[in-house]
């Protein structure tokens, strides 16, 4: 969709500066104990900004590492963008950017932030931060949690390194995937894995499916009910048992049609 | 003690507030991630923070003019002077030759002058409100603390720092109601004019975006913000001086000299824990409100000068 | 005699500056030739002014002798001297101001330089009935001036207010001199020092004198016609106003109450402190939520002449008690602050005209952004600005430390009413301290500061060179009277031990000035400034170690205002600013508010009254106003453009109470 | 106040220790999408239900060539692509350190062939999926002859199917339009 | 969708009612759902018929949809969704509650309405709304600014119109600043304070003019939609209707779970889907949850404002517990991704009850202690005690909703008005106050934490078994209906109509905050700056939801400018408000 994209000549827009791309190395040593942060909300859902707001309260206390929120951005070291940049953001977000002192890091904070996230390709958002200003750190998350926000906060000092790489997969020829469950009926299994998701969920369906087509797999047909017992009491979960036993009336349906 | 002597006593001390202000600030800072069950920042944070600033490149806006170059500095270079002035190690006054304590009082309204010149200079509609603030607030604060210099000045005989200091540590001032009650709106005057909350009506980050400091940047910021933290732990040590200058050197020696810096941080760090606990148990004054807690304030002063009257 | 000789030569020079600036036509040469004339005037009053302090014994020069009133005699004692000085330091600036504003045109040239002229005879004067008659002159001529520039109703209306309060205080000193003829049976000082006179009517006189006086200086609760009049008069002749003509009235209440009379009550003293303490307040109080900058420095005007009481109070409480030190302490910060405000006062209203000359208003909210546009006027202006709001180590500064010396004196006698009130006195200029620094910061911000906000202060142009050269003559005056006190205050000191007839003492030493006791406190301005400038090197030297000088800096961003584009309406309007104030001191203002109209009625009712004389007495027109207004009608075309009406009314004025004092005097002789 | 400074002192330090210790997390916590390339076949199922469209597709018809590709900096974390996978290939995990300089490193892509239609020689599905397919069809246990004759059809692409089935088609067709008019 | 005959219609009486006054102005009804129903009206009858039941009938504007039906039926269409609730007059047990929706259609070449914001206020936002979105003009409003497009947006490029352009169309700015005229006060040295889009108070973007004369307001404006990023036409074209309930979690990044359950509701009761109890329950625990984090993080963020920041970290690290509460549940700790259409995605076990059973009692023990302490801090009362306030009078006018109608007296929550999930199946009590102010309505935020805390355990306690999810529904094309929730800021709607190709032809999405920002200015006026970000905070605004302040005074019909000295005099006294009225 480039066609859509921005080619606005702005007077805000912003000029390379090669002088200032040098100095963004020094900065990250001065800045490593003591960081101020100016967040600009270029349109985000309140997630990402009330997350930032979690990681300097009590629980994660972002100060500890001197890292402080501040309320100018003439003071920031680090300018954080959550949110899609919608058209009307897009001046102000590129103002706090010239407010603040040179060099300075710029964020992109959450999957807006990132790259515009759900609303990435829509006509009133420009689709990411760094559609308008040099990113140099992308936090993902939707919204990043607060050990998120301060780890990505670790990695743009240089305190911690970025765990993420880039990845290639390229198909082999030995490359078979695995059948899931593949000494049970095909029909079997997709019965016990629907009623089950119906039952609990996809999450909690899976792994109680699982455990059910495991039993079945590994014991004996007849003895599937005492098993069951045995393990739903172990667990003592009234709504386990319940959902496993609708799973035993899937399974004994099953038997019956065949 | 000699006048050299003296000097070189004011000048290690301009120098020890100098250097320690951001300590004490960082104390404080400490204190209150303390109260919100945090683990907060290291305690040298503030001097980690001001070095950066150094090295932060400025960015001045388009209205500024000279007035907002200038007014860090002026704030530094008076809070300095007064620094110089207090009887902070020695029980006198180590530049007392300068000026008295209504000289005291009036230099700290150049720096106020210049810092909310400089908020509205910079074109900041905030920095605006927060110096219209700062000024509403020290022109009620003002007649408190000139009552009470008045009264301990009368107690003492003298607006002399030095004699007054002097007075109060060998006890020559017996300990009365006026002097108990002057200490209280002392304290108070001196609270309010720290800008801790809840009195930090000028630069409330949440009403006005720290206000006047909100366009400085880089080393003008760090200058401001030491000057700030200079002129907070100044305005303690001038409390400490007036009302509490025990343990202050008398004669030059090593060991008074050691004693002296002791007793004195030790002070400090007292006035600095209650004044941190206070300042995070409350939430800030309504503006429109603050004259009534002043008001209280100066009652106090004008109580205590009942008493002085009475010789109570 | 030679004292006297620059005196005369001044006054000559007056006239002749005046004469050349209605004959000279309305060219720009002429206004030069009348300010180099006027220039050698001041200069010339000043260097009599200085002969005459150091003199010996008071220089005096008989003009003329007028039998039933006395001799028309110039003396030129210390108190004098330092009045002939105030006049001709001022003069020097708005000589060199007249030189190139386009505001001293011929006729308020003319006005002006008589009106100076009028004035240093009113302070050389010694004798009762000629100073009354120079005081009149005094009062006429700035009348003229003050209605010259505006002719709409409420300037002709201020007119009338301040003649009217002017014409009360006179006639209460009319009455006070009365009374001493009476007692004396002369107008001569010489004889109402020397006569003995109960201690009851010298209270009533100097009851009289003081609310007289007390009226023309501005002293609240007679204040009221100050902004009006300083708002409506030319901007040199608002500074004259201020910085001289109000002082000749301090000078009255000095030569009358304590030179003449000697203080007779320890209530006299403490009446003046008062009402001193009350000035400071009204003025600093109402000088803040002004918004048109004359009025703002009007008021301003009060607070300090408020100042200048307390000092004059304590003084001559001292007297009545008999503590020399006290006196000396009192008389010495009235008068020296009587010196800074005049400097000071006259700077800011000089810049502030320039100001409304460049932005064609007087309203603070429709400036803006002058600095930029205006450097020099702005630095000049902020000098003053700092001086007027006490800051150390200016002038302001260095007269209120003596002021506040002087009541810290004051509250260690035995008097229990000056124990409890002069503290209290102190605080009450604490606040009036505070709030003038709200006041000048409220006036530099609108003014000079932040973004501009109308299109023509946003075209403003810097002042010319010869108002940039009277602006830094005044300023350069602040600095010195600031720094310089420990060489000042020793002289003033030395007029105030003549005046109050008491032993000099010393305020001063080496670079330090003291109250009298050096172990008190002592003060030592240059040190302070010198400490001040030194100690900015600490700042630069944490920077330089710090490596902060290696960081660059970048200008000429927008102002951050969250984010939305910037505009001019975002900053700090004057009004803005003072609003707090207002809302929690409303009684204050709502005194005011409540106070103005009766004046206003009273305004507005002398004139119908003055109306219906006139209509009343065609007799007295035709007789004698119309010559009268014909002779000054020849004088020139430019005459037409007075309103006749006024001239009327106050030559009447002038008559009326001619005629009442001359009645009074042949009455009693006839008797 | 009294109550504020007992309910300080009570809690002590709230802080938790991270990032030097690892944070408690919730078993069911949606992490980092996991992605197992071995065990993808390349069926586009997430990609269609991917809301923001953090996973997509591009299939070349020519090189036979299938790109499956997610990018992290969009990705909500919802958990679609695991609801949906039909293999388990992707599952969320608890991983959320995902902080990145580049938006290259939050990218992780796979290739996969096409399959050639064993009629017309076109590309029309991934490999894997055919395979896995036929790998179902025989877990689902269908008479041999019926899974020989879906297992020749599965491996014709849908074009040449349709002719195929056509002769079968037509008929019911043909029915249904009778029945209506 | 068809209903059975014995189905008992709720609301039949109203629509009676306006049958009688209006005859042959009403067109046509349809019953969505047993207390839904479209009313189609005349055009020209369309101001009148909402007034009357507005006023006449207890009705209280909910949303205002526009709709491009031309591929439909040849016309555009407005429906505005009123809940009619039964006037004062009516005794209490025989108020019917019903949603009534009134439509009317606008011919093509005529693309104009009469505006219904001169006869109810409340419409406002509203009418500006669909001016912008579709170039529908309405006659007689009197505000002719853009409300929702940004300054940069072309003139006449309408995007929700169904002909106008891709949803991926991004215009070139036509500005680089921006355009927008705020109203002009007048007086003497009044200043502009500019509040945002980028202040330290608010986490999110919007615009606000405050008109001070020294510290106090005499007036506010504002400018919002600074988050409008078009999800409603995304949620028409890009999306299926089943992907929907993801982009309805992020409309908002606190309250996202009550837009998913109300969108959800919308197309399950379009679709007619009985979803299972169990679900319903699993949805009220999580909307409660979200109710429980997001209140706290109003308490902290009131403490924030006032500048109690250590009240602030208090309840923020309580508030942690609600968070991991909602993480336990849901596996994630904001955007809850919960619902399909049809039930939720995962259930609720032993493991995760008894630790949130726990966590409750934890959760209930020390938001007590920290309101009490709260309530002990000198100050805090001084603070909010008659600041903000929102007279009744005002409040009627313009429909607000949630804690900040309910902390002006009235005591109307959709959870009891229009039971929806399993709030009529849990007991719990309703808290109003009639302060007006900012106390007031933090107080009812503190009450209605511990009722949520309640109904999360009542609900653990007392949940049904069975499916969470239901399957193999079908589609039906054109299909509409409302859903609704009232979320931690009062009621969110939604009015979803389905397309014919798995998507949805229209999607009006309108959060609760919508309805709360046009009163925010009289809450502001004659307060003073310091009280600004709290006012602000009090009504717990959601820009991003919202997408959305400029305010004209539509009784007066213009932007009124009321005299300056009248409102010196009320800032100072503080009584006989000019404004009122």
């Amino acid at each position: 969709m480039a066609e859509y994209d921005i080619k606005t000549d702005s007077a805000y827009a912003i000029r390379p500066d090669e002088a200032v791309d040098r100095l963004k190395g020094a900065l990250l040593k001065d800045i490593q104990r003591s960081c101020y942060v100016y967040r600009v909300d270029c349109g985000g859902c309140n997630g990402c900004e009330i997350e930032i707001f979690a990681a300097i309260t009590p629980i994660f206390d972002a100060e500890r590492f001197g890292i402080k929120v501040v309320s100018s951005p003439r003071h920031a070291d680090v300018l954080v963008y959550t949110g899609a940049v919608t058209r009307s953001m897009r001046v102000p977000a590129l103002r706090a950017y010239h407010a603040a002192p040179e060099p300075k890091v710029c964020v992109a904070y959450g999957a807006c932030g990132c790259s515009g996230g759900i609303f990435h390709d829509l006509y009133c958002v420009w689709g990411g931060a760094d559609k308008i200003l040099p990113i140099d750190l992308y936090i993902p998350g939707c919204p990043p949690t607060p050990p998120a926000t301060i780890h990505g906060f670790a990695v743009a000092l240089g305190l911690l390194n970025q765990k993420m790489k880039a990845s290639y997969h390229l198909q082999q020829d030995d490359e078979h995937p695995q059948l899931l469950h593949p000494q049970l009926p095909l029909d079997l299994r997709i019965q016990v894995e629907r009623a089950a998701r119906r039952m609990a969920g996809y999450w909690h369906g899976r792994r109680i499916a699982d455990v059910f087509l495991a039993m079945i797999k590994n014991g004996d047909p007849l003895k599937l009910s005492s098993t069951l017992q045995e393990y739903l009491a172990a667990q003592g979960d009234p709504r386990l048992s319940e959902i496993m036993h609708r799973l035993e009336e899937v399974y004994l349906a099953w038997l019956a049609d065949h | 003690m000699t006048l050299a002597a003296l000097i070189g006593v004011g000048i290690v001390q301009a120098l020890l507030l100098l250097l320690a202000a951001p300590l004490f600030s960082g104390f404080a800072r400490v204190l209150r991630a303390k109260i919100q069950n945090r683990k907060g920042p290291p305690l040298l944070q503030n001097y980690l923070d001001l070095v950066k600033l150094m090295k932060r490149q400025e960015v001045v806006s388009e209205q500024a003019g000279w007035v907002f170059h200038a007014a860090p500095y002026v704030l530094m270079s008076t809070m300095l002077l007064v620094a110089l002035m207090l009887p902070v190690l020695a029980v006198q006054s180590p530049l007392g030759v300068a000026g008295d304590l209504i000289l005291v009082v009036y230099l700290f309204a150049l720096p106020r002058f210049f810092i909310s010149l400089a908020g509205v200079d910079s074109g900041n509609p905030f920095g605006g409100i927060g110096a219209r603030r700062e000024l509403f607030v020290s022109a009620l604060v003002e007649p408190v603390l000139l009552l009470v210099v008045f009264v301990m000045a009368l107690l003492a005989g003298s607006t002399n720092l030095g004699t007054i200091s002097c007075k109060v540590a060998v006890g020559a001032l017996p300990p009365s109601m006026a002097f108990w009650l002057s200490m209280a709106a002392f304290a108070f005057a001196a609270f309010v004019e720290m800008g801790k909350l809840p009195f930090d009506l000028a630069e409330a980050e949440q009403e006005l975006q720290e206000g006047p400091l909100a366009e400085y940047s880089g080393r003008s910021l760090a200058v401001l913000k030491w000057g700030v933290y200079l002129k907070q732990l100044v305005l303690v040590a001038l409390f400490l001086a007036l009302f509490l200058p025990f343990g202050g050197m008398t004669d030059l020696s090593p060991a008074g000299a050691l004693l002296s810096v002791i007793a004195f941080l030790l002070k400090a760090i007292l006035f600095y824990f209650v004044a941190a606990v206070l300042e995070n148990a409350m939430a800030r004054v309504r503006f429109m409100k603050s004259p009534a807690a002043i008001w209280l304030a100066l009652g106090a002063a004008v109580l205590s000068f009942v008493f002085y009257l009475a010789h109570v | 005699m030679d004292a006297i000789l620059f005196l005369l030569l001044s006054l000559l020079c007056y006239c002749g500056a005046a004469l050349v600036a209605l004959l000279g036509g309305s060219g720009r040469a002429a206004r030069q030739a009348a300010g180099w004339v006027s220039l050698i005037a001041s200069l010339a009053g000043a260097i009599s002014a200085a002969m005459a302090i150091t003199a010996s014994s008071p220089p005096t020069f008989t003009l003329l002798q007028l039998p039933p009133f006395g001799a028309l005699a110039l003396q030129i004692d210390p108190l004098s001297a330092f009045f002939v000085g105030l006049i001709g330091l001022i003069g020097v600036a708005t000589g060199i101001y007249g030189m190139s504003s386009p505001t001293v045109g011929r006729v308020v040239g003319f006005f002006t330089y008589s009106f100076l002229a009028s004035m240093l005879l009113v302070v050389t004067v010694n004798n009762g009935f000629f100073f009354l008659l120079f005081w009149e002159l005094m009062t006429l001529l700035s009348y003229f001036l003050v209605i010259w520039k505006h002719q709409d109703r409420q300037t002709v209306n201020t007119g009338y207010l301040y003649m009217l309060v002017a014409h009360i205080g006179a006639a209460l000193l009319l009455t006070a001199f009365l009374i001493l003829y009476r007692q004396t049976d002369s107008f001569s000082f010489r004889l109402w020092h020397q006569a003995w006179i109960s201690p009851g009517v010298k209270s009533t006189v100097f009851l009289l004198i003081f609310v007289g006086f007390g009226a023309k200086a501005g002293m609240a609760p007679l204040h009221f016609w100050t902004p009006a009049t300083y708002s409506a008069a030319p901007d040199h002749v608002s500074a004259l106003m201020s910085a001289v003509m109000k002082k000749t009235a301090i000078y009255g209440l000095l030569r009358f109450c304590v030179d003449l009379l000697g203080v007779s009550a320890w209530w006299w003293g403490f009446v003046i402190l008062l009402f001193g303490a009350a000035s400071t307040i009204v003025g600093a109080f109402y000088a803040l939520t002004e918004r048109d900058i004359k009025r703002l420095l009007a008021y301003s005007s009060v607070e300090n002449v408020g100042i200048i009481l307390i000092g004059v109070g304590v003084g001559m409480f001292g007297l009545a008690v008999q503590q020399p030190i006290l006196s000396t302490l009192g008389l010495l910060a009235a008068l020296y602050h009587l010196l800074n405000h005049a400097f000071f006062k006259a700077m800011l209203f000089l810049s502030a005209g320039q100001v409304i000359i460049q932005t064609g208003t007087q309203n603070l909210n429709r400036m803006g952004g002058l600095a930029r546009r205006m450097p020099w006027t702005a630095l000049t202006f902020l000098i003053g600005a700092l001086a007027a709001a006490a800051a150390p180590p200016l002038n302001g500064f260095v007269s209120e430390w003596f002021t506040y010396q002087a009541l810290f004196a004051a509250s260690a006698v035995v008097s229990f009413a000056m124990r409890v009130f002069a503290p209290l006195v102190a605080v009450s200029l604490a606040l009036a301290g505070a709030l003038a620094l709200m006041v000048y910061i409220k006036t530099y911000c609108s003014a000079f500061a932040g973004p501009a906000r109308s299109e023509t202060s946003a075209s403003a142009q810097e002042s010319n060179t010869a108002v940039l050269f009277s602006l830094f003559y005044l300023a350069i005056g602040c600095l010195v009277l600031g720094l310089g006190a420990p060489w000042i205050a020793p002289r003033i000191a030395g007029v105030v031990s003549q005046i109050a007839h008491i032993p000099a003492m010393a305020v001063s030493s080496g670079w330090q000035v003291f109250p009298v006791d050096p172990n008190r406190a002592v003060f030592s301005p240059l040190l302070t400034a010198l400490l001040l400038i030194g100690l900015l090197a600490m700042p630069l030297l944490l920077i330089a170690l710090l490596g902060g000088f290696r960081a660059g800096r970048r200008s000429g961003v927008e102002p951050w205002s969250c984010g939305y584009g910037y505009s001019s309406r975002m900053s700090l309007t004057a009004s803005s600013f003072d609003q707090p104030v207002k809302a929690t001191f409303q009684l204050l203002y709502w005194l005011r508010t409540l106070l103005d109209r009766p004046f206003q009625v009273i305004a507005e009712f002398s004139r119908s009254m003055v109306r219906l004389i006139l209509r009343a007495e065609p007799v007295v027109e035709t007789i004698v106003t119309r010559p009268t207004a014909r002779l000054v009608e020849s004088a020139g075309q430019w005459i037409q453009a007075l309103q006749m009406g006024d001239i009327r009314v106050y030559c009447l004025y002038i008559i009326v109470t001619l005629a009442i004092l001359l009645f009074a005097i042949f009455g009693r002789s006839g008797l | 106040m009294l109550k504020l400074i007992r309910e300080v002192l009570k809690v002590g330090q709230a802080t938790l220790p991270y990032p030097f210790a690892p944070v408690e997390l919730a078993p069911g916590f949606r992490g980092k999408p996991e992605y197992d390339p071995q065990q993808c076949i390349a069926c586009a199922v997430c990609t269609i239900a991917c809301p923001p469209n953090a996973l997509t597709m591009h299939t070349d018809l020519e090189q036979g060539v299938r790109t499956w590709s997610l990018f992290y900096g969009r990705c909500i974390f919802c958990a679609r692509c695991e609801e949906v996978c039909p293999t388990g290939a992707i599952r969320l995990g608890h991983d959320f350190e995902l902080a990145s300089f580049s938006r290259e490193d939050l990218t992780v892509r796979a290739e996969f062939r096409l399959a050639a239609c064993n009629l017309c020689g076109a590309y029309f599905a991934s490999a894997k999926e055919l395979e896995h397919v036929l790998a179902l069809l025989d877990q689902a246990g269908l008479p041999p002859e019926d899974a020989a004759d879906r297992k020749a059809l599965l491996r014709a692409c849908p074009e040449c199917r349709r002719k195929t089935d056509l002769p079968r088609v037509k008929p019911l067709i043909q029915e249904a339009f009778n029945g209506r008019v | 969708m068809l209903l059975t005959e014995e189905k008992p219609k709720i609301g039949q009486k109203y629509v009676d009612a306006l049958r009688q006054q209006f005859g042959w102005s009403i067109l046509e009804e349809a019953w969505q759902a047993p207390d839904q129903v479209t009313v189609t009206v005349e055009l020209n009858s369309l101001p009148s018929v909402v007034e009357t039941l507005y006023y006449q009938h207890g009705g209280w504007l909910s949303v205002v949809a526009g709709n491009d039906e031309r591929p439909i039926n040849g016309h555009f269409a407005l429906y505005y969704v009123l809940s009619v609730e039964g006037n004062e007059q009516t005794p209490q047990h025989e108020r019917e509650k019903c949603y009534l929706v009134v439509r009317s259609l606008i011919p093509p070449r005529q693309m104009e309405f009469p505006a219904v914001t001169p006869r109810v206020p409340a419409a406002i936002w509203y009418e500006r709304e669909v001016r912008d979105m579709f170039g529908l003009q309405p006659i007689g409003l009197p505000d002719e600014r853009r409300l929702v497009l940004p300054d940069d947006w072309p003139e006449g490029l309408y995007p929700l119109r169904k002909d106008s352009m891709d949803y991926r169309y991004r215009p070139e700015p036509t500005t680089e600043d921006e355009t927008y005229e705020f109203i002009d006060v007048e007086g003497e040295g009044i200043v502009q304070v500019p509040l945002g889009p980028l202040h330290i108070t608010s986490d999110e973007p919007g615009h606000f003019r405050l008109y001070v004369d020294g510290e106090y307001i005499v007036d506010a404006d504002y400018r919002l939609f600074y988050v409008h990023r078009g999800m409603e036409k995304l949620a028409e074209t890009r999306m299926t209707y089943d992907q929907v309930t993801f982009l309805a979690d992020r409309i908002c990044g606190i309250c996202g779970y009550a837009h998913n359950v109300a969108y959800s509701t919308s197309i399950e009761r379009a679709l007619g889907i009985a979803v299972p109890e169990r679900a319903q329950y699993i949805r009220t625990i999580l909307l409660e949850v979200e109710r429980l984090h997001s209140h706290l993080l109003n308490l902290g963020l009131a403490c924030h404002f006032v500048g109690f920041d250590t009240g602030f970290m208090q309840f923020f690290r309580v508030r942690e517990k609600a968070m991991k509460m909602a993480e336990l549940l849901t596996g994630t700790r904001k955007t809850y991704g919960m619902n399909l259409i049809g039930g939720v995605r995962r259930d609720i076990l032993k493991e995760e009850r008894v630790q949130t059973l726990q966590w409750i009692q934890e959760l209930r023990r020390e938001v007590n202690e920290l309101v009490a302490m709260l309530l002990d801090t000198p100050n805090i009362v001084q603070r909010t005690q008659d600041i903000g306030r929102l007279e009744p009078k005002v409040a009627r006018d313009y429909s607000p909703v949630g804690p900040t109608l309910r902390g002006s007296g009235f005591a109307r929550d959709i959870r009891v008005i229009h039971p929806y999930c399993a709030y009529d199946r849990v007991p719990w009590t309703l808290t109003y106050k009639d302060g007006c102010d900012v106390l007031a309505r933090t107080l009812i935020r503190a009450d209605e934490f511990f009722e949520s805390l309640s109904v999360v355990e009542r609900c653990l306690d007392t949940m049904p078994e069975g499916p969470v999810l239901t399957e193999g529904f079908r589609y039906k094309p054109y299909a509409y209906a409302l859903g609704y929730v009232e979320a931690p800021r009062g009621e969110d709607i939604h009015w979803s109509m389905l397309g014919d190709n798995q998507k949805l032809y229209r999607w009006r999405c309108r959060a609760s905050s919508y309805n709360n920002w046009p009163p925010l200015r009289y809450m502001l006026r004659g307060n003073t700056i310091s009280d600004a970000p709290l006012i602000v905070a009090s009504i717990d605004p959601c820009y991003s939801c919202t997408e959305r302040v400029t305010v004209v005074d539509v009784r007066k019909k213009k932007a009124q400018v009321v005299p300056y000295k009248e409102l010196e005099r009320y800032c100072i006294e503080k009584k006989d408000s000019p404004i009122k009225g």
